[in-house]
């Protein structure tokens, strides 16, 4: 009944070529391990959806594994642009398909709760809806008012990382949660790496903590460290430097290529590239306790 | 203290007009420092929400980015992006969007989209992350933002958000306000004087009858901006 | 800056005659108290809205404070109908209003989110929406689809039950979580009745607990075991004596009028409900403990 | 264990209809024993949902109503009923609905509001609760209630929710299945006749032409029932 298997595996057996996939998290929780290893199998024609094309995707696309792009914030957070994407957005070689932040939750909302829109206020007077046709509006039959749709984005495969689930893929997150519900119920198929995989009973003594069910999930990936250089809550802190560096290696084409090859192609999978990256790395990313405190859901007999 | 940088002086503008203000959803890039002094000095009491998923967040330092962990530790709530642009934003519950702004036009409208044509972009920009959203649900919105020809400009390239919401814009040389359906020059910041904002704005200016100088920064704000808030220069670069 | 107030002087200042009143929770955390308070006030021409009428409604009812009633479902779970609310919907003497649970939930979703319907597959060969102009439908501009919508519901004030606030109202639920956080967004008064008022501290070591802020509370009631006889998780059991009891109080006008006297215009507040309900009454209620775990924020500086 | 009622058959008889089903949304009432039943004997690895906003319920003892707190404690999941209703029932995730009924008729529409016209009722019933979109969205929907003119009427006052997803009747008389757009009987309870399920049927009854008799409850489902589950008679008076 175990769901856990490497990552090579549940890349080969969720991520074919073609397929649209969302890594989902904001700021928080990117599976760089699970990007790495899409382009360590040298996927094509990928459709990425994800609100923030982080430096992940902009690995990702610099290697080719993308045909599109769908999204609401193209940026390398805090440094300035992802300049494999940028270059492949001006180039013409990357289709695009744009929304907000709100426009792209409620898309996977929509997917989640199987509705065929979300509606939302947000575009107005905006030129999105000029450039994006999807953006579409909806009469209230209440008072007449016409508010903006988004259709739902249902994913081929939602991969998510967490901080703990357990063998049958019951993931609890704390922290920032973004919109990895509402991306994993959307999802034909599910893929969580987790921090830690943890007895079943650690799930069930905080059911309310519980953000994603065994019930969606396909494969369940054990990879401590696998969001580095993101963040995991209370695990560590989000490797500034990295980021800070990844502008001067985006910028150029031979150097993101370089990277590649010592990084993903030179490392057999996400434990290689902690091995490369040295213990060293994590001085000064590993934060100090703060503990949430318990509550007491009462035993009932 | 010993003289004040532009940058330095708009963000101490850009906190001093959150005074009062409640409830303050803060976007991308500077307005996360100007919010942060801000909480120390004229609005002890502000509530911060960023679009990450974060209510009243208490940040042990200042944050990188408006997804950074030290927003989550101890504050007032952490949630799905969902839930907050709904019960929060869409709900009516912030009172002032704090943005920053690539590009702006005399109608307030911001772009930070695409310079040149959308489907042959000259320069392809972030995109609107909540700009849209803020831009329409929050009661005001606030942009702080460098200023310059190329920034100021006639008519944006791209309307990202509509203008329509945009109360006041605090930049390097001085301070705007949403007049009688434009951009109009209400501060100029010590040692700045309205030809150089002319110069520095895209189209012809209108300045308010009742121009104001902008007080200079405190010795406090300067000392917490630069030996407190942001030591190692991350937003005053 | 602390909004915490008496009972009494939450209800005087936010419950007025004519007022659309939800007190939310599903099975869990009702706050009999709050609707005692309303009952002991003498209030009139209430709108009660709440997804399952349950035997505090039956009370307020019975008490007359109520002109009509908002619903999904209307019984005493697990015993048999509400005698009082049904005689007043029988002669016609209370108005209803009635909607699925997902309806319901939905209409207060729209009203928390601020938007002009709610969106749901439900009703599809129903006769409901031929009793209830206000479920519509919505044709989707993506496939033409059509789906049915609800409208926003935005009582005056929603009282909900909590295990814990701080004096600032920011609540914490744990359990079943009902629809007590839509209700009160969608209100534009929340009074909140806490088993607990904590220290801010205990709220935000672990902000992911938090379901209500502060930010949309008016007043915070400081009401220990005011759910009786519903449950708080962790705290106390149901009382199903009372609910099987109140089968035969509701069935008959004078019991039931003999009840009010006795329990509720005949006690000053709930502190004097609890001493009249003895405190043998909680042998058998107390749940043995089952403590959630913690989780590490981290402390990051 | 010396015979057996014909409520207890008629759980024990919808607790094995359960055999292979993966997630359950377990309604008000009888179905919620049954479930219990079937959880511990032909279906260990059932999940279980409840409007009350619980998934994957391991419940200790034998819930009181679809909102004990036994539920919630060592539940897989505990959540707000906008996520369950939006994010596993309406989202497809829900393989059986499985529902108690106050009326139903020959093509398994099913009334839990009025008896008697909506506007002067002559009994007033819960109503929907979450009956209506339990029919619209799980996979298939199954009725356990007990058999009466009364209850099984030609056409019913009111219909709550649609037939349209309605797969199985199970009743203390027999069971029915819906087939060619009307209930089908389709196994009768041991020691009841095709006669005492016509004379309790309001409409002319079809029999399938497979007809068949139910195993009768076994020692072990009914020591389950009796001294494990509902000592108290709570569900089976």
């Amino acid at each position: 009944m175990s769901k856990v298997v490497t990552m090579a595996e549940a890349v080969a057996a969720y991520v074919p070529d073609g397929a649209t996939v969302a890594i989902e998290g904001f700021t928080h929780l990117i599976s760089f391990a699970a990007g790495h290893e899409v382009i360590r199998q040298r996927r094509r024609d990928l459709t990425l959806c994800r609100l923030t094309p982080d430096v992940v995707y902009d690995q990702m696309v610099g290697a080719g594994v993308a045909r599109k792009l769908v999204f609401s914030w193209l940026g390398n957070p805090g440094v300035g642009s992802l300049h494999a994407i940028r270059r492949a957005v001006e180039s013409g070689a990357l289709e695009i398909e744009e929304y907000s932040h709100f426009g792209m939750v409620g898309r996977y909302a929509a997917g989640a709760a199987n509705l065929p829109f979300y509606p939302l206020r947000s575009y107005l007077d905006s030129d999105l809806p000029a450039v994006n046709p999807a953006l579409r509006t909806v009469r209230s039959p209440y008072d007449g008012e016409e508010i903006h749709v988004v259709p739902p984005l249902r994913p081929d495969v939602t991969i998510v990382h967490a901080q703990r689930a357990d063998r049958d893929g019951n993931t609890q997150v704390w922290g920032l949660l973004g919109c990895q519900k509402e991306a994993a119920f959307a999802a034909a198929h599910v893929v969580v790496v987790a921090e830690e995989v943890v007895d079943p009973q650690v799930i069930r003594a905080d059911p309310n903590r519980t953000l994603i069910p065994g019930l969606v999930v396909d494969a369940v990936v054990h990879c401590p460290r696998g969001a580095h250089p993101s963040f995991a809550q209370g695990h560590y802190d989000r490797d500034n430097a990295f980021y800070l560096a990844w502008d001067a290696v985006s910028r150029d084409p031979a150097r993101l290529a370089a990277w590649l090859d010592e990084w993903v192609y030179g490392t057999a999978d996400h434990a290689g590239y902690l091995d490369r990256l040295g213990a060293d790395r994590w001085t000064g990313l590993t934060p100090g306790p703060a503990r949430s405190g318990t509550v007491d859901y009462g035993d009932y007999r | 203290m010993t003289g004040h940088s532009p940058t330095e002086m708009m963000v101490v503008a850009g906190a001093r007009a959150m005074a009062g203000t409640r409830v303050c959803f803060v976007g991308i890039g500077l307005p996360n420092i100007a919010v942060a002094l801000a909480q120390r000095t004229v609005a002890p009491a502000i509530e911060l929400i960023y679009e990450s998923g974060v209510y009243g967040a208490r940040p042990s330092r200042l944050p990188l980015s408006i997804g950074d962990p030290c927003l989550v530790t101890g504050a007032t709530a952490a949630m799905g992006m969902l839930e907050l642009f709904q019960y929060y934003l869409q709900r009516g519950l912030v009172d002032l969007g704090f943005l920053g702004a690539a590009q702006l036009d005399r109608y307030g409208n911001v772009n930070t989209t695409v310079i040149g044509p959308y489907d042959a972009p000259r320069t392809r920009l972030p995109g609107s992350g909540g700009a849209s959203e803020i831009a329409q649900n929050a009661r005001e919105v606030f942009v702080l933002m460098r200023q310059s020809r190329r920034s100021f400009v006639p008519r944006v390239d791209f309307v990202t958000s509509s203008g329509r919401g945009l109360s006041r814009v605090i930049t390097d040389l001085g301070e705007f306000a949403h007049r009688d359906g434009e951009l109009t020059l209400t501060h100029l910041h010590p040692g700045v004087d309205v030809d150089q904002v002319r110069e520095a704005t895209g189209w012809p200016l209108s300045v308010a009858a009742d121009l104001a100088e902008s007080a200079p920064p405190t010795d406090a704000e300067l000392r917490l901006l630069r030996e407190e808030l942001d030591p190692d220069r991350t937003y005053l670069r």
